[in-house]
């Protein structure tokens, strides 16, 4: 028995390394730094490691290799998924600052384990972005989930925060549990674990084979769930209503990029030869989410909630560039996965802010009025609601033309005109918002919560649209028991306030000048050139 | 450089944010007026009888999509760009003069509004055409929204959803046509130039111009579409509302002649007739609404409709007299509206009411006032004389060579017209006043916005040659090519081969 | 000077006039505005006689001019130009509506002195001129059809001149609608004329319709028909006549000029200008000539019975407009247009006595309230007198001529076009019936009280209430004036009066059978290609039927004294013995009720319908629809969103499900 | 002993493990469902190492054993964390997301 | 190392009767004490498949790590529960019926895909295969030449559970003032 260590390209691997060093020294400078100064040790530490894995993407911008024995495959798509979570765990580090889950009020600091968890979800999408092996792709996917899960139940003090931990996870779990099964099934028929194995093993006849068939089923409903597509995204508006709030700006945002990063590589690549097959089911997955997505976000009052129906529906727009199967499907993909990040990140901090200086949490009644009293706010919730709307002068509008470009070439028309039907739905939802803030009062304090509302009574299942949550005691639970007093405006979110304003403003910019991000994400298309039809 | 032209008014807006809060009426006020000049020089600068493009602008934008930067004006345009410029003028000032609350915000999107409307009508590439088309609603839904009176939001809303439901249909056949095109074009080219040198096969011409259709029916809006006007110009702040149905509404007029037509000649000879019909009715229909309606705005709002429904039967006879007519029309309507919906401000500051059941009797002590109404309204009713009467000629008299009947019961709108505006006249200006309405002289400085508008409708009566002869070539081209590009037996469907025979010469 | 530039300049001094005053409205003092617009229709008849002058340098032969100003409205091979054609039947035109329309101004000058729109009263007035002058003088249709719809406005602006009354509001829309469905008439006619001779230039379109059309080709008669729209709506021809009855809401002197003497004689302008069309569509001149013997009659019946005294005459003049379009229908161009100018001179006059009568009544105008004004008002009744005599054309006044050269004609014609002669005959009778009715009733008789007053030397005053319903005016502004003014007392009203009294005995000198046919000459040069131009009654047979026509005025005069003088209280006894005739003839026939039930309710009707069925079902139903099955989905989705994570994963298992069982089918 | 007898058993222990997750209600025996699947899975990859002679099938099934301890770990974490809250250990009484 | 059939066939299906059972009874049984017992027997059927299909390795983590170290976990946190009857009303509609049958859905689909493959190598007992297949050696060479990058990503998600788990289960300690 010889052992040969494998080639390693520490270059092309040097992003990993950077985030991998970074979360153990998030871990040690955590126990070392006196709790006073550990949110700015920490903080600086996981930024500096950001920073430096982002560099090196960037440095590495161009290079097309395999690493380490196949297992990874260094190209602009991976890194684009890498750069968008990388960029969306930056933003979200401040977004996490005066949070509860990374501080909980009478606690220690957590700063540490919070940025640790955020960082290690980062490794897993920068290593799943580029896996192109079953079995790296399987344990990356977890390595990114695994942390979320927690994340998403570490407000510990909120029931809701548990119970969308718990609810992810279980799910989360069971949709892993379905991706693996599936993953086996592709195993078992093409005999590799590589990408490219798998390519040839379907080649050579198994395009049409029942087992091979049903994997790619197994594992297009387990990554179908990552992506919150519809039928599998049920999980999707309980957690990020549940979640904390920067969790779930970074899950909505870098989640589905890294998601789909894998889902474009394993599709086209590794399934590529069973396009025929998959793409029909895809197609019509994309306009059931498309569907559900933005008819399930009419009416919410929850703005998390309301950002994740609307989720739903963006996945299912950016799942017509997979289906087009084509490197501009995946150009398109990719614009419109960074497009998302902008215009999400900035609404997620605008709501982190509110949620802050008001008594009404994540309810829209919290931006109420907001034209008026915080310009320097509203501005950008509304560009990003107006690029979520897919309005014209925003990043959202180029990413739903190069979409539905992608699908009319792709001669998936219908599918371009799912997106606009979508579209017109979703405007009643996205509109609102901006409503709420430019034409809306600003809303009263919520009133005190009547005292003595048992628990568990449990409101009427039928939701009424109309209903505000004061007047859903479930939600009692939902509130810290000493909720901290709003928190005067001004400077003191300036950490938040800049990201927002230079998302929203990056949104705008590359909804009129969209060449950069246009070429940006050409290059991504253009690595996989070679796989496609 | 129409450069200028175009981005000029939003750059004013963002500097609206930037200057004195005192200052920000002036500034936006003095914008527009510049904008107008550019846009008069632009004018001056045509030169008449050439079907093509002028004053072009043609950079690259996103090569990768195949979308270019380009602009230019034609016939067809260059009075739109200047009725829009005009009138953005008019509202501005006219919005100066009492100024909103929140005046940075409502500049700002007044502002945008003009570029987007000016860019819907200078773009020459199909994707920006689309994109101003569809930017335009934006800060049209903040201005009523904001600004707008009682159920305002709900009504902004519900009109920029159905807006978009036609829009985004719209993006959709826009790419379509584009990608479908790029076989024989060699690239993906959105230029509309290139589209048209390679027009589409007819089954996906189809539908791609249902899509377009249902756009351009919706924002004009035609009848059975327009379930959004009522409630949003009951909504919608005067001035703004004066844009909108004298800017907004061209553009769907304006987009079939300047895509539908050249880009999809064999669908738009095949639903000629359909297109008709709905054109007809309503004229018809928004006749008849507009004559039951007592508030003033939605009597405005109905008229527009059946005008809108002129213009477009005057398209859609396919013969140049109707696109000439039609471009005419455009221009004269929106010089129409536009005052009487600043005039329905001026009545209720005085009376306080939009209902013509509450108003009458001004023109005693305003008889300014009354005048410049009375040559609104029967310019509106395109009084022969008036220059509106001569759009109307000329759609009625196209149509009437190419589908008779059609022009037959159109006629019976101009008949409407008559009584509805009228109508609408009298019951503000004329009999008993109630004792609570205030009854003033217009003011010196909305007599400064209102005059010149007036005098406009005024000299374009007596020469309509002006916008006629230099729009002709090029309404003609794009009449020619559905002409030319359909079968020598053009409408086979036609019920009446004797009637439509002669109407083959020109 | 050539007779184009006079025919520009008739255009202009009007046009000047009306800018004058209404921008003038401010500053004119006292009485300027009305001496000014007096002045611009004076120099506008100097100026039609300098073209007439010039005209008739010309041979005969070559006595059409055309000239244009600048190319109105060209472009896609239609040529609109801003273009006027002056020819003998222009400038007799001009001649006649320039002159009657001076004196009428002048009329007014005093007649509305204390009006508070004195100025906006001469500036419609003068562009009323100007517009009928642009309308007669014309080169193509497109702009007859302006100066058509521009007469129409004026008429319109002036009906509603005193605009706090809500009756004269609603006759001047009435009178502007129906005008604009001669408008459209007109229009189409047009678009017909083009599509098939390809201008719309009078003279190209004459010139080119014989070799185009053959006799009584349908297209023509579409076209003639359509022509007839827009002449019977501007003259008031059945069907189209009821607004004129209503349009004497307008100021009296309105109605002298624009409803008797000028604007509603247009169509007559009108067939006679297109009668080259016509003579090819004989069966649509038919139609027109029975259609104005049917208007003749029925509108002569009627003004035996209504009691409004400017009513009375609205309704004579529809029925004398009916002589007119039945001689230019038939061919009796020149004793069409001869009973054209004769009529304007005794209609006119016949109004400002009633204008002068109901000054004196204190704005009162039904004529069972008036009686005895001979002694009050003795300049009034004479002039009232002559024009009555010449309505009901008595013997060598103006009237007797002209009217009965048309029924001559008609006679002489031969076929079936003795009906007319016959039906003209007897609507001559109720004529001079009625318009001996109006001078009994109103000058003879018991004096009422304003008549006694007046005699006192007092001008009788009341509170002012509309004429129609008796509500009080609108005091709080003054309209129609606090003071009258009647013919006796004011200069200017009674030169007027007694110039138009002087031409309605004179007026038929101009054209007496066997003497002088100056009329029928000077228009020759426009009738050239008339085949029945010269077909003219021998002047044996011209006598004739003056004789019968003689007769016939002398027994309705002579019956009116009998009904109303000699005997009174027939009258009374006959509508109480007819009593269904007579409320139908009150009615006028029941023609308001009729367009009331057939046209604005159900128009009205629609409108509501629209409003309450179709906006709501149809159109918002489209939208709530939507927004149902949108919300219909929402409650599917959102219920499926339970919170029980065991149905999320539920979802999920089945989804796989479904996928898995697609990709089975597709493996197999 | 064709490996399809063992692949065919995995499906039926993937089967029953995703009903259990449908059915129980306690949190815990959930988790112990999703490691049903899991385990199926692991045999399915064994049995196809097997099949195709590889032995990435069995390094991927060491691989999910880690994976699962680590869901196992974080899903009870969440378990104690709910039960110090005092929360019922029941996913169907965590219906305070919905809608 | 070619086992005997018959013998193989007794070993298989002692084993599927064992996972199988093992499995039911971890779904079936109402106290979740029993279930962790219950999943033991699976793990520990599956183990002895693991070794009829030459995964040695891989049947004696199964044995030791995971039914011994994992469910001794389960075994704590249950008893640290406590026993937890669940009740017996299902209150979601249609879930009673519903989630057998898609269970059973779900098999049958997977059985018609593996009984219908047209791959030929799951219709034998495998290839032969040589000696060290699934050796530890074999595997630890696998681990750390082709799957390196996996092995190191596992050892990070054994550091994020165990952060997780301090974040999540940690005694919270209070704040120093």
């Amino acid at each position: 028995m010889t052992f040969t260590a494998p080639h390693v390209d520490y270059a092309g691997l040097s992003p990993v390394i950077a985030l991998t060093a970074g979360i153990c020294l998030v871990l040690v400078g955590a126990v070392l730094s006196g709790p006073s100064r550990q949110r700015a040790v920490v903080s600086i530490i996981s930024l500096a490691a950001l920073a430096a894995a982002a560099g090196l993407c960037i440095w590495q911008w161009g290079t097309r290799e395999d690493l380490v024995a196949g297992a990874l495959r260094l190209d602009e798509l991976g890194l684009a998924g890498a750069l968008i979570a990388i960029l969306s765990a930056a933003l979200v580090i401040p977004l996490s600052w005066r949070d509860p889950a990374a501080e909980r009020p009478g606690e220690e600091a957590r700063h540490g384990e919070f940025q640790a968890l955020l960082l290690s979800s980062v490794l897993g999408m920068t290593l799943l972005a580029q896996a192109q092996n079953l079995v790296a792709f399987f344990v990356s996917l977890e390595l990114l989930s695994v942390p979320l899960y927690v994340l998403c139940g570490s407000a510990l003090r909120r029931a809701s925060s548990l119970e969308s931990g718990l609810k992810y996870l279980i799910v989360g779990s069971l949709g892993s549990a379905t991706l693996l099964y599936g993953l086996a099934l592709i195993y078992g028929g093409s005999g590799s674990t590589d990408f490219g194995g798998i390519r040839d093993g379907i080649g050579s006849g198994l395009a049409d084979d029942p087992l091979v068939l049903m994997g790619i089923a197994l594992a297009g409903t387990g990554l179908a769930f990552k992506i919150s597509i519809a039928p599998f995204h049920q999980w999707t508006p309980d957690v990020y209503q549940g979640a904390p709030t920067p969790v779930t700006a970074f899950m909505a945002v870098a989640t589905k990029a890294a998601a789909f990063c894998v889902f474009v590589r394993f599709f086209e690549v590794a399934l590529g030869p069973a396009v025929d097959n998959w793409q029909p089911a895809l197609a019509v997955l994309a306009a059931v989410s498309i569907a559900v997505g933005n008819i399930g976000a009419l009416g919410q009052d929850s703005l998390k909630r309301l950002l994740g129906y609307s989720g739903i529906a963006q996945a299912g727009y950016m799942l017509v560039g997979l289906v087009a199967a084509s490197e501009l499907g995946i150009n398109a993909l990719v614009f419109y996965l960074a497009a998302y990040a902008l215009m999400n990140l900035a609404a997620f901090a605008v709501i982190v802010v509110r949620e802050r200086e008001t008594t009404w949490g994540d309810d829209i009644k919290a931006v109420q009025g907001m034209g008026r009293d915080r310009p320097e706010l509203a501005w950008p919730l509304t560009i990003s609601m107006l690029a979520l709307a897919g309005l014209p002068a925003t990043a959202g509008f180029m990413g739903k033309l190069y979409l539905i470009e992608a699908a009319v070439d792709a001669d998936y028309t219908w599918l371009g005109v799912a997106i606009a039907i979508g579209t017109m739905i979703s405007l009643a939802y996205y509109l609102r918002v901006v409503a709420a803030v430019w034409m809306r009062p600003s809303a009263e304090p919520r009133a005190p919560e009547p005292a003595g509302v048992p628990a568990m009574a449990g409101g009427s299942p039928e939701t009424d649209e109309d209903q505000t949550p004061e007047e859903r005691p479930e939600t009692a639970r939902d509130r810290d028991p000493a909720p901290a007093a709003p928190a005067p405006k001004g400077t003191r979110c300036l950490a938040i306030l800049v990201p927002a304003v230079l998302t929203a403003g990056a949104t705008v910019f590359f909804g009129v000048i969209p060449t950069p991000l246009v070429d940006w994400a050409s290059h991504a298309g253009g690595a996989l050139a070679s796989f496609l039809p | 450089m129409i450069q200028i032209l175009l981005w000029l008014p939003v750059a004013v807006g963002l500097l609206c944010f930037v200057v004195p809060r005192r200052a920000v009426p002036a500034l936006a006020s003095a914008g527009s007026l510049v904008v107008l000049g550019r846009a008069i020089v632009s004018v001056a600068e045509f030169h008449t009888g050439q079907p093509g493009l002028q004053q072009t602008v043609n950079e690259s934008w996103i090569p990768d999509l195949g979308v270019r930067y380009q602009l230019g004006v034609d016939g067809i345009s260059v009075f739109l760009v200047l009725l829009t410029a005009l009138l953005w003028a008019g509202a501005t000032a006219f919005s100066a003069f009492r100024v909103p609350e929140r005046r940075r915000i409502y500049f700002f999107m007044l502002g945008l509004a003009e570029t987007a409307a000016l860019g819907a009508f200078l773009a020459q590439d199909l994707l920006l055409f689309v994109l101003f088309f569809d930017l335009m609603l934006v800060p049209f839904w903040f201005l009523i929204g904001t600004f707008g009176g009682e159920n305002r939001i709900a009504a902004t809303t519900k009109m920029i959803v159905y807006t978009l439901v036609g829009s985004l249909l719209m993006l959709v056949a826009a790419i379509a046509t584009a990608v479908l095109a790029s076989d024989q074009v060699g690239h993906l080219s959105f230029s509309l130039a290139d589209l048209r040198a390679h027009t589409l096969s007819t089954g996906s011409q189809y539908w791609i111009f249902c899509f377009f259709a249902a756009a351009f029916l919706i924002k004009m809006p035609a009848v059975l579409v327009h379930g959004w006007l009522p409630d949003a110009y009951r909504a919608a702040p005067l001035p703004v509302l004066a844009l909108l149905s004298g800017v907004l509404s061209k553009v769907g007029a304006y987009g079939f002649l300047r895509v539908a037509l050249p880009l999809y000649p064999q669908a738009t000879a095949h639903f000629q007739e359909a297109i008709l019909v709905i054109g007809v009715a309503s004229v018809l229909y928004g006749s008849v609404m507009a004559f039951t309606q007592t508030d003033v705005r939605l009597i405005a709002g109905y008229s527009s409709i059946a005008q809108l429904g002129f213009i477009t039967i005057g398209i859609f006879s396919l013969r140049p007299e109707g696109a000439d007519g039609a471009v005419l029309q455009m221009v004269n309507h929106g010089l129409v509206v536009a005052p009487v919906f600043l005039i329905v401000a001026l009545l209720w500051e005085r009376a306080g009411s939009e209902d013509l059941g509450r108003l009458g009797g001004l023109a005693m002590r305003a008889p300014v006032l009354a005048t410049l109404f009375l040559v609104v309204t029967l310019a509106t009713l395109a009084m022969p004389g008036s220059a509106n009467f001569i759009g109307e000629f000329y759609i009625l008299i196209g149509l009437f060579q190419a589908k008779i009947v059609y022009a037959l019961v159109a006629g019976i709108g101009v008949v409407l017209a008559a009584y509805y505006a009228i109508r609408l006249f009298q019951r503000t200006m004329h009999n008993r006043k109630p004792e609570v309405i205030d009854s003033r002289e217009i003011g010196p400085l909305d007599a400064a916005v209102l005059i010149p508008l007036v005098g406009c409708i005024v000299a374009l009566a007596l020469y309509p040659g002006l916008i006629l002869t230099r729009a002709d070539p090029a309404a003609a081209d794009k009449v020619d090519a559905v002409n030319a590009g359909s079968p020598p037996s053009a409408p086979p469907a036609a019920p009446a081969p004797s009637l439509t025979s002669s109407a083959a010469a020109r | 000077m050539s007779a184009t530039t006079y025919g520009w300049l008739v255009l202009a001094f009007p046009l000047a006039g009306c800018l004058i005053s209404a921008f003038g409205w401010r500053v004119l003092p006292g009485r300027a505005a009305g001496w000014i617009g007096t002045a611009a229709i004076a120099l506008a008849f100097l100026s039609s006689i300098g073209a007439l002058v010039a005209l008739l340098d010309k041979p005969v032969q070559s006595r059409e001019l055309t000239s244009s100003l600048y190319s109105y409205a060209s472009a896609a091979g239609l040529d609109i130009k801003l273009g006027i054609l002056v020819d003998p039947l222009s400038v007799y035109m001009i001649l006649v509506v320039s002159g009657v329309s001076a004196l009428i101004h002048l009329y007014s000058v005093a007649y509305l002195a204390s009006d508070r729109g004195y100025s906006r009263y001469f500036s419609y007035l003068n562009f009323f001129v100007f517009s009928m002058l642009l309308l007669v003088l014309a080169g193509n249709f497109v702009l007859l059809i302006v100066g058509w719809a521009f007469v129409g406005f004026a008429s319109y602006a002036l009906i509603s001149f005193w605009y706090r009354r809500h009756t004269a509001t609603r006759a001047g829309m009435k009178a502007f609608v129906i005008n604009v469905i001669g408008d459209v008439g007109l229009v189409f006619a047009a678009f017909f004329i083009f599509r098939d001779l390809g201008t719309f230039d009078y003279l190209s379109v004459f010139h080119a319709a014989p070799q185009h059309f053959s006799t009584n080709q349908g297209v023509l008669i579409a076209i003639c028909l359509l022509i007839l729209v827009g002449a019977f709506a501007k003259s008031a021809q059945l069907p189209l006549h009821t607004w004129l009855p209503d349009a004497m809401e307008g100021p009296t002197p309105v109605s002298a000029l624009i409803h008797a003497a000028t604007m509603v004689t247009a169509g007559v302008y009108l067939i006679a200008r297109t009668h080259p069309l016509f003579e090819l569509a004989p069966t649509a001149a038919d139609i027109s000539a029975f259609i104005g013997l049917a208007t003749l009659i029925f509108a002569a019946t009627v003004a035996l019975a209504v009691t409004d005294l400017k009513r009375i005459i609205a309704y004579s003049t529809i029925s004398q407009i009916g002589y007119m379009v039945v001689g230019v229908s038939i061919g009796a161009y020149a004793a069409g247009l001869f009973h054209l100018m004769t009529h304007a001179f005794f209609k006119a006059l016949l109004f400002m006595g009633a204008g002068s009568v109901i000054s004196a009544m204190a704005g009162t105008q039904d004529i069972d309230r008036m009686g005895g004004l001979r002694r009050a008002l003795p300049f009034t009744s004479v002039l009232m007198i002559v024009g009555a005599l010449a309505l009901a054309g008595f013997p060598l006044t103006s009237g007797f001529f002209s009217k009965d050269e048309i029924l001559v004609f008609a006679s002489n014609r031969g076929g079936f076009y003795w009906i007319f002669t016959v039906g003209g005959y007897l609507a001559a009778l109720l004529t001079a019936f009625y318009a001996f009715r109006i001078i009994f009733r109103v000058f003879w008789g018991e004096p009422v009280p304003e008549a006694r007053e007046l005699e006192g030397g007092h001008l009788a005053h009341a509170e002012p209430a509309n004429p129609l319903t008796g509500e009080p005016e609108d005091t709080d502004v003054g309209f129609p004036g606090p003071e009258h003014h009647i013919a006796e007392r004011d200069r200017p009203m009674w030169l007027a009066m007694a110039t138009l009294g002087v031409l309605s005995i004179v007026g038929g000198a101009l054209q007496i059978p066997g003497l002088d046919h100056v009329i029928e000459t000077f228009l020759r040069g426009s009738f050239l290609d008339s085949r029945l131009y010269e077909s003219v009654p021998s002047v044996l047979a011209d006598w004739e039927g003056l004789a019968v026509g003689g007769a016939v005025a002398l027994a309705g005069i002579a019956a009116a004294y009998f009904v109303y003088v000699a005997r009174p209280g027939t009258s009374a006894a006959l509508a109480r013995r007819f009593r269904p005739v007579h409320a139908f003839l009150v009615n006028k026939w029941y023609f308001d009720e009729l367009y009331d039930a057939v046209v604005y309710r159900p128009a009205i009707r629609i409108g509501r319908f629209s409003t309450g069925v179709i906006e709501r079902v149809v159109v918002d139903g489209i939208v709530t629809a939507t927004v149902d099955a949108v919300r219909g989905i929402g409650v599917v989705v959102r219920g499926a969103q339970s919170g029980f994570v065991r149905a999320y994963a539920l979802l999920l298992i089945g989804g796989f499900a479904g996928l898995g069982l697609y990709f089975l089918i597709v493996s197999s | 002993m064709d490996i399809t007898w063992y692949v065919v058993l995995s499906a039926l222990l993937f089967a029953i493990g995703a009903g259990g997750v449908l059915i129980r209600r306690s949190p815990l025996v959930i988790l112990l469902c999703l490691e049903l699947m899991l385990n199926a899975s692991n045999l399915a990859l064994v049995a196809f190492s097997r099949a195709q002679g590889n032995e990435d099938g069995q390094v991927f099934a060491l691989i999910v054993m880690v994976v699962a301890a680590c869901e196992v770990v974080v899903g009870l974490g969440l378990i104690v964390a709910m039960f110090r809250r005092r929360l019922p250990l029941n996913v169907d009484e965590m219906r305070d997301l919905r809608g | 190392m070619e086992a005997e059939p018959g013998l193989t066939y007794v070993a298989f299906f002692a084993g599927a009767i064992g996972a199988v059972g093992g499995a039911v009874a971890v779904i079936a049984l109402r106290n979740p004490f029993y279930s962790v017992l219950a999943l033991v027997v699976h793990l520990v059927s599956l183990a002895g498949l693991f070794l009829l299909l030459y995964a040695q390795f891989v049947a004696a983590a199964q044995v030791v790590v995971y039914a011994g170290a994992v469910m001794v976990l389960y075994v704590f946190v249950a008893a640290y529960l406590g026993a937890v009857e669940e009740p017996i009303w299902e209150p979601i509609p249609g879930q009673r019926f519903l989630a057998p049958l898609l269970a059973a859905a779900l098999f049958v689909e997977l059985a018609i895909a593996i009984l219908g493959t047209g791959l030929s190598a799951l219709d034998s007992s495998g290839p032969t295969v040589h000696l060290g297949f699934g050796s530890p050696a074999e595997i630890g060479n696998l681990l750390l030449e082709r799957f390196l990058v996996v092995f190191e990503a596992a050892s990070m998600l054994l550091l994020v559970a165990a952060v997780g788990a301090i974040v999540l289960a940690g005694r919270q300690r209070e704040a120093e003032r």
